[in-house]
């Protein structure tokens, strides 16, 4: 029984104790308690881990639970976790914690609101601590699914119709992730012996190649979907333009990451040779991505499509780090899915709060906000240089190591892809500062703006709990990178295996 | 062996003042947070001066007599590879110690300076965080042990100096120079991050003393032919130097600059003339080694650069009415002279005196190029405006800055023996040995010097008496203080025996004073003086005159070339229009389509087949035996075959 | 009496029936008529079973009792469906089967 | 008689039943309600003890456990059915012909059971007119409603279609092999053209009883036309029942030519699914929506049969009992709201969840599963199904249902999207919805919930039916 599975316990429990509740402030509390007692979890789980590791305990996954749950088709219920996913939890906890605050003013419906947001957090967990491809996927889809009331009931905009187009994109690459697994599955034991969802024991096995090329692109494509992978990607501007704020936050700071996650823990890792002989493909998908997000953002108008499109932009960048598949560069591409995470975050919290006071999107509309509101265009503007990629925040950290690792690797090709996919730094920094420049900076176009208030104290607790994020990792990012590093171990074995050049 | 690690405290200080008055900074009086930062930066510039006096005159050289590279502090901070990682430390050596100096010095100046110029300003607490916030980068940048922290505290700087311009935050054209200085400086750093790539792909490792070292892997690997004909290394040293480029604003990514006099002048002073805008050569002279060993086409292609901005700025700043900007162009050619000097420079001894030259005109340049800014801050103060021709006769009412800023143009002149001569004439002839041609480029560029200085001069301090709505005063002490300590920098700078302490190879050597260099130099410096006087002492209609005859040159001289209507074509039509919009529209209608094509589709299809619930029980009879009947025949088929 | 008659002939005249009994199931508009259709239907198959029974496998007894339980079943649905139609014809006073489209798409 | 216990059991509770009927007033019909659910849920009960298995009647009657299970299964359903009916039997129009509704039921439930442990085809025969003929009356069961007699003369008329057809087709059989007992009839089966007819033929008449394309096309207009907890009862048991029978005798009959109709269910699987969803999208009537999701369901069953395996025997018991849940939960919230508002149109469930919260949950946990949302039941019926489907190396056909999968979650959730997201100036108003009902919803919520989570459930039925295969 390890304690890993709080992780789903304490969501469930909250989940319970809001239905029980009545009133609208006995919700938010118990929302509050809840995923306050899951982020603390997740930080003692982090220093558990890191102790662990110190203390020489060098296995590969650590904190094993593994019950038989169908005994017939072999399905386990087996959590643990490495480097990788403690980071990710890490993330997860920090950034539903500010979700919850940055939800405070939900008026319609409360208790359905943070219901289903709660089921959609412990949906990210279970996907992060589960290491049996059959709870994986169910903790995907039971993570894909509570979008669709949260921006159906909840959203602006014209919610129905792109929270159905979310849901049904997802689901669609949740369905060919189901075909991946299945294959798999009956690939688990070339030679006799059970078949077996256990995703550490798969990895051990060697898949036939034929196989693998059928079922990597399904794989990739299925997890690719939610990890915005170009031109996939087209949920991602309608919903998070219609998503309330706290949904936009998770969707883009959580539940992309989940599309990273799993091309790297399922379909990389466990179909090295395909990966290495079709990741060119995709490579150059996420690189046009990459540029493409960035492109595309330049021309909005509305603060939620801009940053849908630099999240499109830098979770492309994600994929494209791990598709180079070496250490260094994979190790960037967890912290890039960390510090985006966070930044995302943190940057549609705002927006989120800067629309429940303005009552509009569009740049254009606004200007001169840093009067006014001084604190949330403070933090807009540190969101925006985190995002592009300043020094001291989590975002540069992320992307040198990409850039860097990427860029060792040998081969013309890749070098130029990498340069590529660097010069998005400029144009990144191109659409934040005509963003700033606009929005916060210059004088106040609009009269009625000068009695807006700024931020609330609990919309204080968000910005500052995310901000504290990625500046700590953009600080002091040895501990992250190392423990991540740490967790890259098996994978990299697998790839070298498959191609003892690739670094 | 003297233990450098308190050097940390110089990088700690700003930052822990910056984060302090970032977070409280609007709990206390403004005048406090003022003080503060402005002790703090003495205590800095104390601790610089300890540091440079320890390690020049206490510090025992190495065997071969060169001063030796001290890692005081070095604290791994981020881990690539076995091989990659990044440091954070403190370089200790010539250049480093002496680019302390400098920044120290300047930046504790316009700290006092400030206290006075910004006097009842808005946001006096903002200003002063953000100072330590950029002599924070500014000073990690000098003494980065890696290329990568540099590049860290080298984006750093740029978002300082992006915040400081933009300090006047609804002044839109404020908001636009920082946009555009941000932007254009990201853009080289690029080119800066893909030469880190390529250095550290070819030679494995970030570390400066590697990298310079005498057995360098830059040396050993990186020869081989790469790309378009050139070594990987020069590619990389190219690619740096572009990243250089941009923070030194060398042509053709000099835009930034005369917009970014947006800021207040002591922002000015201390970023756009002294310190960041230098960082472009001391990034050169860091990896000078590798400059001239491997990659000896990029060092061509830095003196051109160098040598052509320095022209091209110096004709502009003739032209421009804006005190400022006149200023602004100048530094930029000063830039270029310098980055001239490191062009023409070769390695070791006597040879290195460019190297040795450059340097020792970005120490000098760096104290009466503020000194000029600042005492044009004086006077904009004074009479509320920075445009040349609504000024005056100002030097009965000024009387301090005026003294101050004559001193700092004979300097910036090079006549002797202000500190300005001398480098300037290490620089010309290092020029002198390298080319013909450009030495007397150089020439030209200092006769310009002289006179579009003290074309400044005279229109602002001579010239008719203009009526001020209100009688100018001299500014306060705290400005006035600072002018006549940077005067008087400026005067004695010139005798330090600088090839002692700073040269290519870290060894010393006596660089002497070549008369026959310095002779003409100094001729061209009073030429351009003369002209100056003859034509703006009083007002006369010549310059008008000259103006009108060279026609179109002048006029493009006035618009800067229309270098900035280019760049705005390019960016605004081209990027925005012809890329971003289109792509926008792309992905709405083409990808998006395609996925809502699909669900048309689906609806399509699903009413399409509506007709065959058509609710007739003999029309489902039929479907129902047509349908058995066709499996029928179709297996039938298919089992017989 | 029948002997020497071959199978096949009562086959044929079986699967005669059969698709006479299918087309006027399909054609007809009477439900009436169409119930005689799947009697003629059901009759084919007894046919068939009491043929097979006593051609081929003349031991067992099995398809001549099929062919009762047909018959008995037959009865039974002809009864529940004449009630039905009965029923329909107090609705709407025709027993048309295309006017029964009410229920469509 | 401990052999066939849940045939006379089910005979004895029909005949009690009967006889009350007689004693009873045509004003206090409705009396039998209470006894005959306490009776149905009695031999549910008992039904759950170990019964002895053998075979009877030389063979025509064979009882194993598996069987016995699947009875089981089908008296739960019942049992929950009847609870749902009872708000629905109290209404006025139904005053004297409240026992006839559980008369018939209770009939065709026995022509099931007996189908199910039928040892040859006239005895499947039998059972399967037993539980098809009274099925008609009850569709036609609103003697005053058009379309009740429309949707009852649909019915028959189809039903007599099938039958003859499937005869003939059995006929065929019997006249290749000479006998109709399964045990020696499977050896004989070698793929002989007439056999191939054969088995077409008898193929259609199970697709008509399982509402496959394209012998579905009466199931919508029935479903519309006949009162809603008939459709349910036709939407679940009986074609749960069909399914399992038609498993049974693909696998203990037809396995030699599994070739043959593996290939069969292949095309006939893409196209029930797809058509039958394809339909379902449009749909405004909840009840012919559910009749067309039901269809699509159907198909997803068959995957499980093509798996041709342990693995996909039990997985379609396994899904079969899970969609009895998750579907009845969703007939029952139709009919109680159609009882009370007589409101059925998808349209008038706009903002549903604001006046009537829980029902709307039911609802939505029952379409949720039945779209396969993790972590109710259905979802892993699902994954279990495409497992079974995957095992065979059927990845292609795996992918189109994957695909269709998507079509399905989409018109589930448009019914979500009007309860939930909708709002309406006009929306049902907020009612009580009497005991009966909320205890057959709630045991529908429980089996949605805990079947899922519960993973013994599976791991029985495997036991029990192992070796059937």
């Amino acid at each position: 029984m390890s304690f890993l599975t709080l992780f789903i316990i304490i969501p469930a429990l909250t989940v319970i104790g809001i239905l029980l509740c009545k009133k609208h402030m006995q919700v938010k509390w118990t929302a509050v308690v809840g995923m306050g007692l899951q982020l603390i979890l997740a930080i003692g789980l982090i220093f558990l881990f890191l102790a662990e590791r110190r203390s020489g305990n060098m296995d590969e996954i650590l904190f094993i639970q593994d019950n038989v749950w169908y005994q017939t088709l072999n399905i386990h219920f087996f959590i643990g976790v490495d480097g990788v996913s403690v980071a990710m939890i890490g993330l997860t906890a920090l950034v539903v914690f500010a979700g919850i605050f940055a939800s405070w003013d939900i008026a319609d419906l409360p208790r359905e609101f943070f219901t289903s947001l709660i089921l959609l957090a412990s949906g990210v967990f279970g996907f992060f601590i589960s290491l049996d491809l059959f709870t994986m996927f169910l903790f995907y889809e039971l993570a894909v699914i509570p979008m669709y009331l949260l921006i159906g009931i909840w959203g602006s905009g014209p919610r129905h119709y792109s929270a159905m187009k979310l849901t049904l994109m997802l689901m669609g690459g949740s369905a060919l992730i189901l075909l991946g697994i299945l294959g798999l599955y009956f690939n688990s034991a070339p030679d006799g012996g059970p078949l077996t969802f256990d995703l550490i024991q798969i990895s051990k096995i060697q898949i036939p190649v034929d196989a693998q090329l059928f079922f990597f692109p399904l794989l990739f494509v299925g997890f690719g979907v939610l990890g915005a992978l170009f031109p996939f990607h087209t949920w991602s501007p309608d919903g998070h333009a219609s998503a309330p704020t706290a949904v936009s936050m998770l969707h883009a700071g959580v539940l992309m990451k989940l599309g990273g996650y799993g091309c790297y823990r399922v379909a990389v890792f466990l179909l090295p040779e395909a990966a290495h002989q079709l990741g060119w493909i995709f490579l150059i998908l996420a690189t046009i991505g990459v540029i493409y997000g960035a492109l595309g953002a330049v021309w909005q108008k509305d603060l939620k499509y801009i940053n849908a499109y630099s999240s499109v932009s830098h979770c492309a960048l994600v994929l494209f780090a791990i598709l180079i598949f070496n250490e260094t560069a994979m190790n960037g591409a967890i912290m890039q899915m960390i510090s985006h995470g966070i930044m995302t975050a943190l940057f549609f919290a705002l927006i989120g709060m800067i629309y429940g006071r303005t009552h509009t999107r569009y740049i254009n509309e606004m200007g001169g906000l840093m009067k006014v509101m001084p604190f949330l265009a403070v933090a807009y503007v540190i969101a925006g240089l985190a995002s592009l990629g300043l020094p001291g925040f989590s975002g540069f950290v992320a992307e040198m190591t990409i850039f860097v690792g990427a860029f060792q690797k040998i081969g013309t090709f890749y070098r130029v892809a990498t340069i590529i996919a660097a010069s998005s730094i400029v144009v990144t920094a191109v659409y934040i500062l005509r963003v700033v420049g606009i929005l916060l900076l210059g004088k106040i176009t609009n009269p009625e703006y000068e009695t807006i208030t700024d931020a609330k104290w609990y919309d204080k607790i968000s910005v500052v709990a995310l901000i504290f994020g990625i500046t700590l990792i953009g600080l002091a990012p040895l501990w992250l990178s190392d423990m991540i590093t740490g967790g890259l171990g098996p994978i990299m074995q697998k790839l070298l295996a498959v191609a003892p050049i690739l670094n | 062996m003297i233990d450098f690690s308190y050097t940390a405290l110089i990088l700690l200080i700003p930052l822990v003042i910056f984060v302090l008055s970032g977070l409280f900074g609007n709990r206390f009086k403004p005048l406090v947070s003022g003080i503060i930062g402005t002790a703090g930066l003495f205590v800095i510039w104390v601790l610089s001066l300890v540091t440079a006096y320890q390690y020049f005159f206490l510090t025992e050289k190495a065997a071969d007599g060169t001063f030796q590279e001290l890692l005081a502090v070095n604290i791994r901070w981020l881990t690539f590879s076995d091989k990659l990682h990044i440091d954070m430390g403190v370089l200790l050596d010539p250049i480093s110690i002496m680019m302390l100096l400098v920044v120290t010095t300047v930046s504790f100046m316009v700290h006092i300076y400030s206290i006075g110029y910004m006097h009842g300003e808005k946001g006096f607490m903002r200003f002063f965080s953000f100072l330590s916030l950029f002599s924070f980068s500014m000073l990690g940048l000098v003494v980065a042990t890696n290329i990568f922290q540099m590049y860290i505290f080298w984006e750093l700087v740029g978002v300082s100096s992006y915040l400081l311009i933009g300090f006047y935050y609804t002044r839109d054209s404020a908001v636009a120079a920082s946009k555009k200085a941000f932007i254009v400086t990201r853009f080289a750093d690029l080119g800066f991050l893909v030469g880190i790539l390529i250095l550290s792909y070819t030679t494995g490792t970030f570390d400066f003393i590697t990298l310079t070292g005498d057995e360098s892997p830059a040396f050993t690997s990186g020869q081989g032919i790469w790309f378009m004909g050139l070594s990987t290394m020069t590619w990389s040293m190219i690619f740096v130097f572009i990243g250089g480029a941009g923070k030194s604003a060398m042509f053709p990514l000099h835009i930034w600059l005369p917009d970014a006099m947006e800021g207040p002048t002591p922002v000015s002073a201390l970023i756009h003339a002294a310190t960041m805008v230098v960082a472009g050569v001391y990034l050169v002279a860091r990896l000078f080694p590798i400059y001239t060993t491997t990659a000896p086409v990029a060092l061509d292609v830095v003196m051109y650069v160098g040598a052509f901005s320095s022209v091209f700025a110096a004709i502009i700043a003739c032209t421009q009415y804006d005190i400022k900007r006149v200023l602004a162009y100048s530094t930029m050619s000063q830039i270029g002279m310098m980055m001239f000097a490191l062009g023409v420079s070769g390695d070791g001894g006597h040879e290195g005196l460019g190297f040795m030259a450059s340097m020792f005109h970005l120490f000098t340049h760096a104290f009466f190029k503020s000194l000029l800014f600042l005492a044009a801050g004086a006077i904009i103060h004074a009479v509320h405006t920075n445009v040349m021709n609504e000024m005056g006769g100002l030097r009965k009412y000024l009387p301090i800055t005026h003294a101050t800023f004559l001193i700092a143009c004979l300097s910036i002149s090079g006549i002797p023996p202000l500190s300005g001569f001398f480098s300037k004439d290490e620089i010309l002839a290092a020029g002198y040995e390298k080319s013909l041609l450009l030495y007397w480029v150089e020439m030209i560029v200092s006769g310009l010097t002289a006179f579009y200085m003290f074309r400044l001069y005279y229109s602002i301090f001579w010239g008719k008496a203009t009526q001020y709505h209100h009688t100018p005063h001299e500014a306060p002490k705290t400005m006035t203080v600072t002018l006549i300590i940077l005067a008087v920098i400026t005067l004695l700078a010139g005798f330090i025996p600088f090839s002692h302490f700073v040269s290519s190879d870290r060894i010393p050597f006596a660089a002497h004073l070549d008369l026959s260099i310095a002779l003409p130099a100094v001729l061209v410096g009073l030429t351009g003086f003369f002209v100056a006087t003859l034509f703006y002492r009083k007002e006369t209609t010549i310059p008008g005159q000259i103006f009108n005859f060279l026609g179109g040159f002048s006029r493009a001289a006035y618009h800067k070339f229309y270098i900035d209507e280019f760049y705005l074509f390019v960016t605004k039509k081209i990027i925005f229009n012809y890329i971003s919009r289109p792509i926008a529209w792309f992905d709405r209608h083409i990808v998006d389509g395609a996925m809502n094509g699909l669900s048309y589709v689906t609806n399509e299809a699903s009413f399409r087949i509506r007709r065959f619930q058509s609710g007739q029980l003999q029309q489902y009879a039929l479907v129902f035996v047509s349908g058995a009947i066709f499996l029928t025949l179709f297996f039938l088929y298919l089992w017989t075959h | 009496m029948f002997e020497g008659v071959p199978l096949t002939w009562f086959l044929i005249t079986g699967t005669i029936m059969f698709f006479i009994g299918i087309y006027g199931f399909l054609v007809r508009k009477n439900l009436i008529t169409i119930l005689m259709s799947t009697e003629l239907i059901l009759n084919s198959v007894n046919i068939n079973f009491v043929a097979f029974n006593k051609i081929l496998y003349p031991d067992h007894l099995e398809g001549m009792f099929f062919t009762i339980f047909i018959i008995a079943v037959a009865a039974a649905e002809a009864s529940v469906a004449i009630a039905i139609i009965i029923n329909i014809y107090r609705r709407l006073v025709n027993i048309d089967v295309e006017k029964m489209n009410e229920m469509k798409y | 008689m401990q052999i066939m216990r849940h045939e006379l059991l089910l005979i004895v509770i029909t005949v009690i039943l009967l006889i009350v009927e007689i004693f009873l007033p045509n004003t206090g019909k409705h009396k039998i309600i209470l006894p005959a659910i306490l009776l149905m849920a009695a031999v549910t009960i008992i039904g759950f003890i170990p019964a002895t298995p053998g075979i009877l009647f030389g063979g025509m009657y064979q009882s194993t456990p598996f069987t016995v299970l699947l009875k089981n299964i089908l008296n739960l359903g019942v049992l929950i059915v009847f609870i749902q009916s009872v708000d629905w039997l109290k209404q006025d129009q139904n005053r004297e012909k409240v026992s006839e509704y559980f008369l018939l039921i209770l009939s065709t439930l026995i022509g099931m059971n007996f189908m199910i442990s039928s040892g040859d085809f006239l005895m499947f025969y039998l059972g399967l007119e037993l539980a098809t003929i009274p099925i008609a009356a009850l569709a036609a069961y609103e003697r005053f409603k058009e379309k009740s007699a429309e949707a009852g003369v649909k019915l028959i008329f189809t039903s007599a279609l099938s039958s003859g057809i499937l005869l003939y087709g059995l006929s065929m059989v019997y006249g290749t092999t000479g006998t109709l007992y399964f045990s020696d009839i499977a050896p004989l089966i070698n793929g002989a053209p007439l056999q191939v007819l054969a088995f077409i033929f008898f193929f259609a008449g199970m697709a008509f009883k399982i509402s496959l394309v394209p012998f579905h096309l009466w199931t919508a207009d029935v479903y519309e036309g006949a009162p809603v907890n008939v459709a349910s009862y036709l939407s679940v048991i009986s074609k749960g029942a069909a399914v399992f029978i038609f498993t049974i005798i693909l696998y203990t009959v037809f396995y030699k030519i599994a070739e043959l109709w593996s290939e069969v269910l292949y095309i006939i699987i893409i196209l029930t699914i797809t058509i039958g969803n394809l339909f379902a999208m449009r749909q405004q009537n909840l009840k012919r929506f559910l009749a067309f999701s039901s269809i699509a369901q159907a198909g997803f069953i068959l995957l499980g049969i093509i798996g041709q395996s342990q693995l996909g025997m039990t997985t379609v018991v396994y899904f079969v009992l899970v969609y009895i849940f998750s579907n009845l939960g969703a007939f029952g919230v139709v009919s109680i709201i159609s009882n009370r508002t007589g409101k059925e149109t998808m349209d008038d469930y706009d903002g549903l969840y604001r006046t009537n919260p829980n029902l709307s949950l039911v609802m939505m946990l029952s379409l949720f599963s039945l779209a396969g949302i993790p972590p109710l039941a259905g979802f892993f019926g699902k994954f279990f199904l495409f497992t079974a489907a995957a095992e065979k190396g059927y990845y292609i056909l795996v992918l189109i249902a994957l695909i269709n999968t998507i079509i399905s979650l989409y018109y589930y959730l448009l019914v979500i999207k009007a309860m939930l997201l909708n709002n309406s100036d006009r929306p049902i108003g907020y009612f009580k919805s009497d005991l009966y009902t909320r205890i057959g919803l709630i045991m529908c919520v429980i089996g949605i919930v805990v079947v899922g989570f519960t993973s013994s459930v599976y791991e029985m039925i495997f036991n029990l039916g192992f070796g059937l295969y």
